[in-house]
């Protein structure tokens, strides 16, 4: 290619690439750096310094509430995780593929996207009258004549908490595996059968390994979103479920920033693995 | 300019993708006023040739003339280059008139209104679609794209439109009333077609010059009547889907093949020998036939293919060569043949092109 | 395929599952009618009521019960939303327009730009107010700090609609302007925006949402002044009222009523050519 | 009687009360190739969907190999499809699609795996078999298709537009491998398309489709010569149909009284071609000569009888051994005119005058 056309090309992508690549260096990976920098500052009471120490650290292992925060964390994403691909698959199975109207597709996925523009503080707190002791479940299941006492252990739970977070971050898995299903060529499904395949065979040989792209895309959005909770779990569980996120809440609120930053790092790296582990069977960028 | 001028001249045009050569030094020169078809098979390189005469991509080496002057570092759109595309390109957004106006309006050059005006509707009416002006390209037919495209283009008085398989995307009956028509347009314009197309008929029904295009390099140019007649290597017959060729060795002007050994007069030079002889020159003979105009080659009778105009017949050879001779039903009425039945081939030696490593001669 | 048993049984699935995903929304609508200001949070419905509505609007006599504080709050939302909207979506159309090229190192900058939604907002919060405290040592505020946090997580999405986007447009219609001898930035202006702007009006929804929505990066990255996700947050740690429950209700129409212009536009350019396409069926 | 494919009385009418196919009946021989030829929405592909059991048959009989298959399920059915796109599983290899079908059967792995090899070796994709699909040319991916349903050993080969999807020069080749594949296996095959070049080369019987309807059905010699109405004259090669009134028959031929003179076709569908009548003449392209001007009047009427009309030539083209020639009469209608350069080299020039002539028995009358 010739020198001058090769300069002008890379000139253009470059100004266009800059300020948004600036941005994210600075606004993002610098702040990340800052985390992981500050772990290592030394906390005095109302105060910290710059000299560095692995006090923090210590304290951070050596403390049975954060580290069964840790384990809180990752107990609760993986159930979440489960359950929101449990429940949803289908929902998106029946939306993406069953659907034959374009139009009923649309409108359901719609449907599923609406309470999304309600704000997030407000979704988690419609779960209260929903789940409390003389909540709307505990009444019907009450009238209905299932249970005599009302069930304590809907709010203010763990229980209540997934319940919760299911219900907010189950939509974050339909839509990527509906749209995934919605791609896929009804000619090779019929191809299949065509061949003498029945439903079962179709599912597992055909139909879920082409969806598997979008199951991974949403199942990194709901354990993104899961490991950095602290409002739902602060709402729904009546401060008896701590995450690492609602421990920085707190940390930063009585300005102990170092520790805020040593659970700050250890979220990071979690979620590090995850994501590099839910890459390592897709490559994001190809599936866009 | 003088009439023999040439148009554009390609020097030495190389480009590379990676590891793959689409362009391997192409010179080319093409003169004014003349329609040039470009055949290659896909691959062939024929489209990224037509992107970096238009300026959509820059060569690796060579240089790049039009009209006298040297372009290959000017950006598309200062080159003054037409280009009608395979899938038309039409602005979705904007009316045929629009569509048509659009270089008018927004180009370096301002042109005042009433002039765009009468040249957009002298265009769209020189390519049949006057009355369509307000129609957005969603709702006019493929081949009405086609005229727009086309238009759009023209208006814009260029020397030369280069065109990227512009029948690629018609169906086939519209594809041939399209092609008279191309040829009808350019001939009433003071203007250079750069035809690219992957059809042997295309090519040799549109060109007043064909060039062959194969892996990057140009192997033949030439009027279509010397293309088909007599393909410079072994190649170019291939592409052309009109001959059967037959391995074989070349010595002593003698050709060893299946069909026996031949005297041949003269041999094109060629990497390998190859005797190549046209489906409609090949005759069908019994197996016992003793008045061969030339060789025999004995073939077993596979199936026929009915082409409308002419018929196909399907031979295999004792070595499962496939072997097909064409009758056109112009000629007569062709004889009946059996499936399965043994019969011989052949044909005047006179008529075969021969290539061979030993050309001399 | 079984489709004739599979589909019927998924069918009444998905009915229960909207109404799972519903169900929170309705309770919290009857409630928003619960009467005032004697009535709790919860059932039974004491009497039915707009009292809470009116609570809202500061359209009741003063009680215990404060108004919530969102009339400001509501302001510099929506005035944080609309600059990040702008910001992110300008980000976000000249990166995915630079990715219509291969360039090196375009795998680092798309996962670049992508941990910008991939990192927890608590994580961006924590980093962007240490930054600002410890090494810049600014205040921190809704309109500075905040904002540019707010970017950092809405730009990745208007990126991904834009690459979206983009990679289905057919950039011969960019080639054959160029050949008409249009300048490349006329044809973007007259050719390329044109054709991708219903893909920018769904970056500018998606950035618009997810600001003024925000909450985590907010909590820490702003200031003094509280955004409308904040004060709600407030509210959650004294005692609840059911007028948090009619705000509730007043968001949800907001957000509708937002989606509704949203529809409108994009529809506009749809109905348009259906009906010329309808008129030439007529004709 | 032994038919592979039997549809009888076959009607398809969608939901909203539109037909689609109306009273289509066909009787398929065991080994016969059959083309489906016809403009877009003439019916063609639904039927073929109705065959493999993708739409269901609103009324009348689908047999195939003599049972009644309308209530069964494609998947049951022994009919094999070639979609367009080829529909190949994407994130299989060429081996892996290949295998697919014969895994639903539960067929022992080495005896699958031998069938596979042997399909994939016959149809030259062994060197490929582990590269995944998405890389391939379309010739390639038109060949996996192929080998995927063939190695079920289908009764019935179906094909929907098999050569749409690839470009023109590769057409040719493709289009003479699926041929001698077919003559080799002995299978039944039925494809749909609307290029009638297509139809022809490949097909024993043609199907003729417009508006639901079949127009006709012949072998391609005989649709091309034999026209049965003014559509299939239209749709099928190149013919100039000059109207006219009977005026006489001789050794089955009609002669008729037309603007352009008293001329002759042969009456290949044994119409009641009584005078007075009104019926067409149909000249194909090939078998009109064009006879240059010079040429002595008492040779040509030797030749052609009195079926010469004089014409105008407007424009010679040579493309590769053909010349296309257009012509034009008195009236300015133009019409096509080709034959081998052999026959025409030198002897004719653009502007010059001459006739078309044919022999009545090189043309055909049809009712008008």
């Amino acid at each position: 290619m010739s020198a001058a056309s090769t300069n002008r090309q890379k000139t253009n992508t470059f100004r266009l690439l800059a300020p948004g690549v600036v941005w994210m260096i600075l606004f993002l990976v610098a702040p990340i750096m800052m985390i992981v920098y500050v772990s290592f500052w030394t906390q005095t009471t109302f105060a910290i310094n710059s000299t560095l120490t692995l006090d923090s650290w210590r304290n951070f292992f050596a403390s049975e509430a954060y580290v069964g925060a840790l384990w809180t964390t990752i107990r609760l994403w993986l159930i979440v995780l489960t359950l929101t691909f449990v429940i949803g698959y289908p929902a998106a199975l029946y939306v993406g593929l069953l659907v034959k109207s374009k139009t009923v597709s649309t409108v359901l996925l719609v449907l599923c996207v609406i309470p999304f523009w309600t704000s997030f503080l407000i979704r988690v707190l419609a779960w209260r009258p929903m789940l409390g002791k003389e909540g709307a479940i505990n009444i019907i299941l009450q009238k209905v004549g299932l249970i005599d006492t009302p069930i304590e252990v809907l709010l203010f739970s763990e229980l209540s908490v997934i319940i919760g977070m299911t219900q907010i971050y189950v939509v974050f898995m339909v839509g990527p595996i509906a749209f995934m299903l919605g791609r896929i060529d009804r000619n090779i499904i019929e191809a299949a059968r065509d061949l003498g395949a029945g439903f079962g065979r179709i599912f597992w040989k055909i139909i879920f390994p082409l969806s598997l792209p979008g199951v991974v895309v949403g199942a990194i959005f709901v354990s993104v979103m899961v490991l950095g909770e602290f409002a739902t779990s602060g709402a729904l569980s009546g401060r008896k479920v701590n995450l690492l996120g609602n421990i920085i809440v707190t940390q930063v609120g009585s300005l102990k920033w170092a520790m805020a930053s040593v659970v700050g790092v250890i979220l990071t790296i979690l979620l590090g693995i995850v994501v590099a582990g839910f890459l390592r069977i897709v490559d994001l960028k190809r599936e866009i | 300019m003088t009439q023999s001028d040439p148009i554009f001249r390609l020097e030495g045009v190389t480009r590379r993708y990676g590891n793959l050569t689409a362009l391997d030094g192409i010179d080319f020169v093409a003169e004014d006023n003349s329609y040039i078809a470009l055949l290659g098979p896909s691959g062939s390189g024929k489209t990224s040739l037509l992107r970096v005469i238009a300026g959509f991509e820059t060569p690796d080496k060579g240089r790049i003339w039009f009209q006298g002057r040297d372009i290959t570092d000017l950006p598309a759109h200062e080159r003054g280059i037409g280009f009608v595309f395979q899938n038309f390109a039409l602005f979705p957004h904007l009316t045929i008139f629009e569509n048509v106006a659009f270089g008018l309006r927004h180009g370096a050059t301002k042109v005042p209104d009433a002039e765009i005006t009468d040249r957009v509707r002298a265009s769209i009416d020189m390519v049949g679609l006057s009355g369509l002006e307000d129609r957005n390209p969603d709702q006019i037919s493929g081949g009405q794209k086609q005229r727009v495209a086309l238009a759009r283009s023209l208006v814009m008085q260029p020397k030369l439109v280069l065109l990227d398989e512009p029948l690629g995307a018609l169906d086939a009956n519209l594809r041939e009333r399209m092609q008279t028509e191309l040829r009808a347009i350019r001939e009433r314009l003071d203007v250079t077609f750069l035809h690219v197309t992957g059809s042997e008929t295309e090519a040799l029904a549109m060109g007043d010059r064909v060039a062959v295009l194969d892996a990057g390099r140009i192997i033949q140019h030439g009027t279509p009547d010397s293309i088909y007649d007599s393909p410079a290597v072994s190649d170019v017959a291939q592409f052309l889907n009109r001959f059967n060729m037959f391995e074989g060795s070349l010595k002593d002007g003698m050709f060893h093949g299946a069909f026996g050994a031949v005297s041949v007069a003269s041999a094109r030079p060629n990497d390998t020998d190859v005797y190549a002889i046209r489906y409609d020159r090949t005759r069908i003979f019994d197996a016992d036939a003793s008045d061969l105009p030339g060789p025999a080659l004995p073939v077993r009778y596979l199936a026929s293919e009915y082409l409308g105009s002419s018929i196909i017949f399907l031979f295999e050879t004792a070595d499962h060569k496939t072997v097909e001779v064409d009758h056109h039903l112009s000629l007569g009425e062709p004889r009946d043949l059996t499936v399965g039945q043994n019969y011989v081939l052949s044909w005047d030696p006179a008529q075969a092109i021969v290539f061979g490593k030993e050309s001399a001669r | 395929m079984e489709s004739k048993v599979l589909k019927p049984i998924l069918a009444v699935y998905v009915g229960l599952f909207i109404l799972f995903l519903y169900g929170p929304f309705i309770v919290l609508g009857i409630l928003s009618f619960q009467q005032g200001p004697e009535g709790g949070p919860q059932f039974p419905i004491l009497s039915w009521s707009t009292y809470w509505y009116q609570h809202l609007f500061g359209l009741t006599p003063p009680s215990r019960i404060a108004p919530l504080p969102v009339g400001e709050a509501l302001v510099r939302s929506l005035t944080l939303a609309f600059m990040t909207m702008v910001t992110a979506t300008v980000l976000g159309v000249m990166a995915a327009q630079a990715f219509r090229k291969r360039f090196r190192g375009a795998g680092v900058v798309f996962y670049l730009i992508v941990l910008g939604m991939m990192v927890p907002g608590v994580l961006t919060g924590l980093g962007t107010s240490l930054l600002a405290n410890n090494v810049v040592g600014i205040e921190r505020h809704w309109w500075s700090t905040a904002f540019l946090a707010h970017v950092v997580y809405t730009f990745p999405f208007a990126f991904l609609v834009m690459l979206a986007i983009l990679n289905r447009f057919d950039g011969s219609v960019e080639e054959a302007s160029w050949s008409l001898g249009v300048s490349p930035i006329t044809t973007f202006r007259k050719v390329t925006f044109p054709l991708i702007f219903p893909g920018v009006l769904s970056a500018m929804l998606f950035a618009f949402t997810l600001s003024f929505d925000e909450f985590p990066r907010t909590l820490f990255a702003s200031g003094r002044d509280q955004t409308l996700p904040l004060a709600i947050y407030g509210t959650f740690s004294v005692e609840i009222h059911p007028n948090i429950f009619a705000f509730g209700v007043m968001t949800t129409l907001f957000s509708f009523a937002l989606l509704s212009v949203y529809g409108i536009l994009m529809g506009l350019s749809v109905r348009r050519a259906k009906k010329m396409a309808m008129q030439e069926d007529i004709a | 009687m032994a038919y592979d494919l039997q549809l009888t009385n076959v009607y398809k009418t969608y939901d909203n009360g539109t037909p689609a196919v109306i009273d289509f009946n066909l009787d398929v021989e065991k080994g016969e190739f059959i083309a489906f030829l016809g403009p877009s929405g003439c019916g063609k592909s639904t039927t073929l969907r109705m065959i493999s059991g993708f739409e269901t048959v609103t009324s009348g009989d689908l047999m195939i190999r003599g049972k009644r298959v309308n209530d069964q399920l494609p998947e049951k059915r022994p009919t094999s499809m070639i979609f367009q796109n080829y529909a190949l599983f994407p994130h299989m290899n060429v081996r892996q699609n290949v295998l697919f079908g014969l895994e639903v059967k539960n067929m022992p792995r080495a005896e699958a795996n031998r069938k596979v090899d042997q399909i994939l070796d016959k149809l030259g994709l062994s060197g490929i078999a582990e590269m995944p699909t998405a890389r391939l040319s379309g010739g390639q991916r038109q060949r996996i298709a192929l080998a995927r349903s063939l190695v079920v050993e289908p009764d019935i080969l179906l094909l929907d537009e098999p050569l749409g999807a690839l470009d023109a020069n590769l057409r040719k080749s493709i289009q003479n491998e699926l041929k001698l594949l077919q003559r080799d296996l002995g299978i039944t095959f039925v494809f749909v398309t609307h290029a009638q070049s297509e139809a022809l080369a490949l097909s024993d019987r043609i199907v003729v489709m417009n508006a639901g309807r079949i127009e006709q059905v012949s072998p391609p010699r005989e649709l091309y010569t034999r026209p049965s109405s003014q559509f299939v004259a239209r749709f099928i090669g190149s013919n100039t149909i000059l109207p006219g009134t009977v005026k006489a028959r001789e050794d089955g031929n009609v002669i008729l009284e037309t603007a352009f003179g008293i001329l002759g076709g042969a009456n290949r569908a044994g119409i009641d071609a009584h005078d007075g009548r009104e019926m067409s003449i149909i000249l194909p392209a090939e078998a009109v000569d064009l006879v240059p001007a010079d040429v002595p009047e008492d040779e040509m009427r030797a030749n052609f009888g009195s079926n010469t009309i004089p014409c105008t030539i407007e424009r010679l083209q040579i493309v590769g051994h053909i010349m296309h020639m257009i012509v034009s009469f008195v009236d300015g209608r133009k019409i096509n005119v080709e034959g081998h350069v052999d026959k025409y080299r030198d002897r004719l020039k653009a502007g010059g005058r001459a006739f078309v002539a044919w022999k009545s028995a090189n043309a055909t009358v049809i009712d008008h």
